[in-house]
């Protein structure tokens, strides 16, 4: 795919992605019935869930590009992995601001230390470093290859931090959607959250189009370099 | 029938980011020859014996041993190159003697003992052979470092700029022992800058000028002033 | 299969040769333990908390912090002269590499771990003879995976241009479950608590170990190939 | 004089650009110092005791594990390429480099220092905005006498063949009063203590930090002398 | 009246342990001179010069720059002593010309800018000299090494195998440069195993063995073959 479609593509996702967060707004604000016991704030849910199951799928993505990377050593995919990695931090982020908010009111406080939130703090520093270790080396490839790594073995903390509310006596709630005897929602707020979850995801495409055709346009230009310091060879001296 | 050649590179590319250090290097090695490789500093050759000896990955190109494509860290061709770099490799907390065995060890080097002592004999380090190498001089690193390359009778030897540090008495050796090495069905290519030395070792002489491989000779095609002909002709023409 | 452990084993032997030339490694995470035993003392206002009550916590703190920075030199020593390279050039399968550094980093930390617990007894009054089977099956059990992890993970941070300081980043945010689990199998032995309660935790410990060795080999060769 | 303080500059200058080259390193201590409070989070059993009431203790040690993390370093910088008798080659006195030295490690701890007050105030919930000039001082002061003696110690075992692995050794012991009187000083201006309590200790951790200022600057030039 | 000598050593030993690098060296060294130092490997000659530039503190002996006596780390004399060992004292992770700066701040240069353009210049690195010094080649390094030896005109330059690494057109200018220093006033001792090219630069040799310093000649007094052989008496002959 030319990097002018990859473009075009993630522009058209992207207003369509916007498209649907007017209307989950919308419903947010005027459709959806006001939870019993939260009230109001429970709202941010429509966000806050979303977010981090958005946040998921892009790190799942990161591995596997990385994955298949170290495999097949293309270095397309390792910019796919790195353009996800960043649309997932920006989601975990989003988890991490609405998180606390909501706490402040339904627990009383901002934060507190609870097996699903120091995980997902905990994931957001995993791929900071992704990020770190990306820039540390004297050699790109080989901190392409670390930055896979890292990817790979952070991905392993999802699940994790799925479990924990299972495993660990905790204040946050239990899965509403994700579980074995299915959805436990009031129909309407399953369907703004599945519309939240489709235009987060758009949304998110989008930006990983966008950043991996930058990504593709930065080799583009090492290879004009490139090719500028060592034009084509002309006839070479014989002995 | 022909045997295929000991070691094939074709099209070989290494880059550093922008930089090409290695650019499209095409070059067979045969069993009995000795290579000598000449360049001015950065010219690309140190990387150019790196790819060869897979201690580097090539951005592109393709490498044969015996015919059979292999990648850097194939057992199969590592077990029979022997390399030595700028670095040397060794542990200066280890003794000469212990440096020995562990490689020994790790090449599965049989008869082992009696092997690192006529190797240690070879470079004429037998006196020292329980101190530790932190504690060696610049020639007598460089003096294990050579007898750590040759120790599994490599049947391809890669040297960058061997004769660094050694003494008149320890040139002599190194160069008795290479002209050995090749008289015995196996192979060396070498770097130096001193072209005289090196023609009179080589059967065949390159010159690497940005990173291209710019012209190959036999060596007894060439005497010294012909050889520095040829060289300043390479480097000072920009191709 | 046979050169594979020979393998293994030849970086073992290297790598405590030099340990048990120099010490280097052992003094220094040997002290940091101890001393750092020795502040908690001072750092927890006694009359805030009685400190034995948490020793089981800073116990695996103080094998993580001495571990980083045992860990953390693992690959440098490698560096020095980059050896690394020479042994990457060697036929040795990288999982060897990798089994050999872990096998040794396991050697070192367990004689700290060991050391640790005598420390801490002391200082805090633990009952650490309650039964020491058990505690040493758990603290054998967290340092495999975390020096499965560590190992792993300071090669990776050897090869940046940031050294150590990288490695915790790297490395505490897989630690969690090791800490915690760790900890309360800890706890509960100390506190003589049912076996069965124990079961638990132990099984993480195990899980933990196992995942990290795995994926540890399953990756390496990635870290350290040029 | 004036060219002994262009010398400390010029070590200060050099040893800062490579760590703002990238902001790595810093990144790299700073998440250090918050995963660190995050680890002893979990380690410290809450059923057993509230951080928030230990915290100024944990906050010093902290300081001290993110701070040995980057002095360790400072040195080995130095030996790389045998840098160190380079500079020592040069007609600047030694004192200078010393101070050089010292100068930019604790501007980086500073850095960090700061951020941990910040990080346990946030997840601790403690009241840091009391008076922020007096634990930035307590804070400060510590900081200066931490890297005075870190500094010198870290030249000490960089040195030596232990590399700097032993730099805890030869530091811990000398820290425990450190630790002690800042931790104190600390607890005092969070919980709002009076300000006469607070002098004993604040002029403890100055006494400290002057002492091994000087010692360091009498002392370091037989250190680094081959 | 006479001007003292620029250096004069009188019974200089280093001892290692039981192990004595340098036996009882004197040695005094006048501005227009430049000695040239062989020796085989052990012989302690890079021990001698860690001497001579007081990095190294003398078991026994001492050491007269200009008539007065001086210990390691005095300012005065450091400040007109270049030295060049074995390793390049540079940082990796600063670029050229920041090392450059910064060696010569502490030199106290003046006019610092342009004289660190011209050194990078003269040793023909303008062209890398924003690259960090990680990414350079072993001759580069050299290179650099050497213009930080001569960046702050050292009325005395002391050189451990200056010639490692470099390519001819590098030697032909350190050649060059060394020529100039020494006819300007100026002194300089080097070691390097290269008998003739050592022989045309210097105006006098010197030749090493077990740690003492065997024989000093005129270098005119000596063509290559008489230099050899001379070499070799004294390398052969156990004094
Ligand atoms: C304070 C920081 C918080 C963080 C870091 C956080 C993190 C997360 C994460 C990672 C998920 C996705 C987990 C999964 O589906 O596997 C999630 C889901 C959810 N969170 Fe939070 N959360 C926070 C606070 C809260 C609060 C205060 C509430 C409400 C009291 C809340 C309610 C929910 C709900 C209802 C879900 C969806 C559960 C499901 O269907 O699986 N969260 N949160
Ligand atoms: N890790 C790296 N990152 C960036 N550039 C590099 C790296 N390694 C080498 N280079 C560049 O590649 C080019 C070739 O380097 P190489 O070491 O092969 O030169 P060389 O022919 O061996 O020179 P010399 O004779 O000085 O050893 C140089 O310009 C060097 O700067
Ligand atoms: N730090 C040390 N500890 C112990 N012995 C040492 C140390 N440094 C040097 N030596 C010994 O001193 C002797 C002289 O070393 P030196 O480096 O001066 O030799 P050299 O003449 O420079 O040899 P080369 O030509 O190989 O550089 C050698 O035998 C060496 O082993
Ligand atoms: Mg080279
Ligand atoms: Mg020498």
């Amino acid at each position: 795919m030319s990097l002018r479609m990859i473009r075009w593509t993630a522009l058209t996702l992207a207003t369509a992605g916007l498209v649907l967060a007017v209307l989950f707004h919308w419903q947010v604000f005027f459709r959806v019935p006001t939870e019993a016991s939260m009230g109001l704030v429970q709202r941010i849910f429509y966000i806050h869930a979303p977010a981090a199951w958005v946040a998921f799928l892009a790190f799942g993505i990161v591995a596997l590009c990385s994955a298949v990377y170290l495999w097949l050593g293309e270095a397309r995919l390792d910019r796919a992995a790195l353009a996800a990695a960043e649309g997932g931090f920006v989601f975990t982020t989003i988890v991490l601001l609405t998180g606390p908010l909501w706490g402040k009111i339904a627990w009383g406080t901002w934060w507190t230390w609870e097996p699903r939130l120091t995980l997902t703090l905990l994931l957001w520093f995993i791929y900071l470093s992704y990020f770190l270790v990306r820039g540390a080396t004297e050699n790109p490839g080989r901190s392409q290859r670390f930055a896979a790594v890292v990817g790979i073995v952070g991905a392993l903390n999802i699940p994790l931090i799925h479990i924990s509310v299972l495993w660990f006596r905790s204040l946050h709630p239990q899965p509403v959607v994700v579980r074995a005897d299915g959805p436990s929602l009031h129909p309407d707020m399953l369907n703004t959250l599945l519309t939240a979850m489709g235009s987060f995801t758009l949304l998110f495409l989008a930006l990983f189009l966008l950043r991996y055709s930058v990504e593709r346009m930065g080799d583009r230009a090492d290879a004009l370099v490139r090719e500028q310091l060592h034009p084509t060879p002309g006839p070479t001296p014989r002995a | 029938m022909t045997l295929p050649p000991l070691l094939e590179a074709r099209g070989l590319v290494r880059d550093f980011g922008p930089h090409r250090a290695v650019a499209d290097v095409d070059l067979t090695l045969d069993v009995g020859e000795l290579m000598a490789l000449f360049g001015p500093n950065g010219a690309g050759k140190s990387t150019l014996l790196r790819l060869l000896s897979g201690s580097l990955r090539p951005t592109e190109g393709e490498l044969h041993f015996r015919g059979v494509p292999f990648m850097p860290g194939d057992p199969r061709v590592a077990r029979q190159v022997g390399v030595l770099s700028h670095r040397s490799f060794l542990y200066r907390h280890l003794t000469a003697r212990e440096n020995l065995r562990f490689y020994g060890r790790l090449y599965g080097v049989v008869g082992l003992e009696e092997r690192v002592a006529r190797r240690l004999e070879t470079v004429g380090l037998q006196a020292r052979m329980d101190h530790r190498v932190a504690t060696f001089s610049r020639g007598m690193v460089q003096r294990l470092a050579l007898a750590r390359t040759l120790l599994h009778d490599p049947a391809l030897v890669v040297l960058d700029e061997p004769f660094t540090g050694l003494d008149l008495d320890a040139a002599l050796r190194l160069s008795r022992v290479l002209t050995e090495v090749r008289s015995d069905q196996r192979a060396v290519i070498l770097v130096t800058h001193d072209l005289q030395r090196g023609r009179e070792l080589a059967t065949r002489v390159g010159v690497m000028s940005r990173g291209r491989l710019e012209v190959q000779a036999p060596a007894h095609s060439l005497d010294g002033p012909g050889l520095e002909a040829l060289y300043r002709r390479v480097v000072e023409v920009p191709s | 299969m046979t050169a594979w452990i020979w393998a293994v084993w030849a970086i073992l032997h290297k790598d405590l040769t030099r340990e048990f030339r120099t010490w280097e490694r052992l003094v220094a995470m040997a002290s940091f333990a101890i001393l750092t035993a020795i502040l908690f003392n001072y750092a927890l206002d006694r009359t805030e908390v009685d400190p034995a009550r948490i020793a089981s916590g800073l116990i695996w703190m103080t094998v993580l912090f001495s571990g980083l920075l045992g860990l953390g030199r693992t690959f440098h020593l490698e560096e020095e002269e980059d050896a690394l390279v020479g042994l990457l050039l060697t036929p040795i399968p990288r999982e060897a590499l990798y089994f050999g550094k872990v096998a040794a980093n396991a050697v070192l930390l367990g004689v700290i771990g060991g050391l640790l617990l005598g420390v801490f007894g002391l200082f805090f009054g633990l009952e650490v003879r309650g039964n020491p089977w058990a505690l040493a099956g758990v603290m054998a059990l967290g340092i495999v995976g975390f020096t499965a992890v560590g190992t792993l993970f300071s090669a990776i941070s050897a090869g940046t241009t940031m050294g150590e300081s990288l490695l915790p980043l790297l490395v505490f945010p897989l630690l969690v479950p090791l800490i915690l689990f760790g900890g309360r199998a800890t706890a509960l032995v100390l506190s003589g608590g049912p076996a069965e309660a124990l079961g638990g935790p132990v099984r993480m410990l195990g899980a933990f170990a196992v995942l990290a060795l795995v994926t540890g080999g399953l990756l390496f060769r990635y870290v350290v190939e040029e």
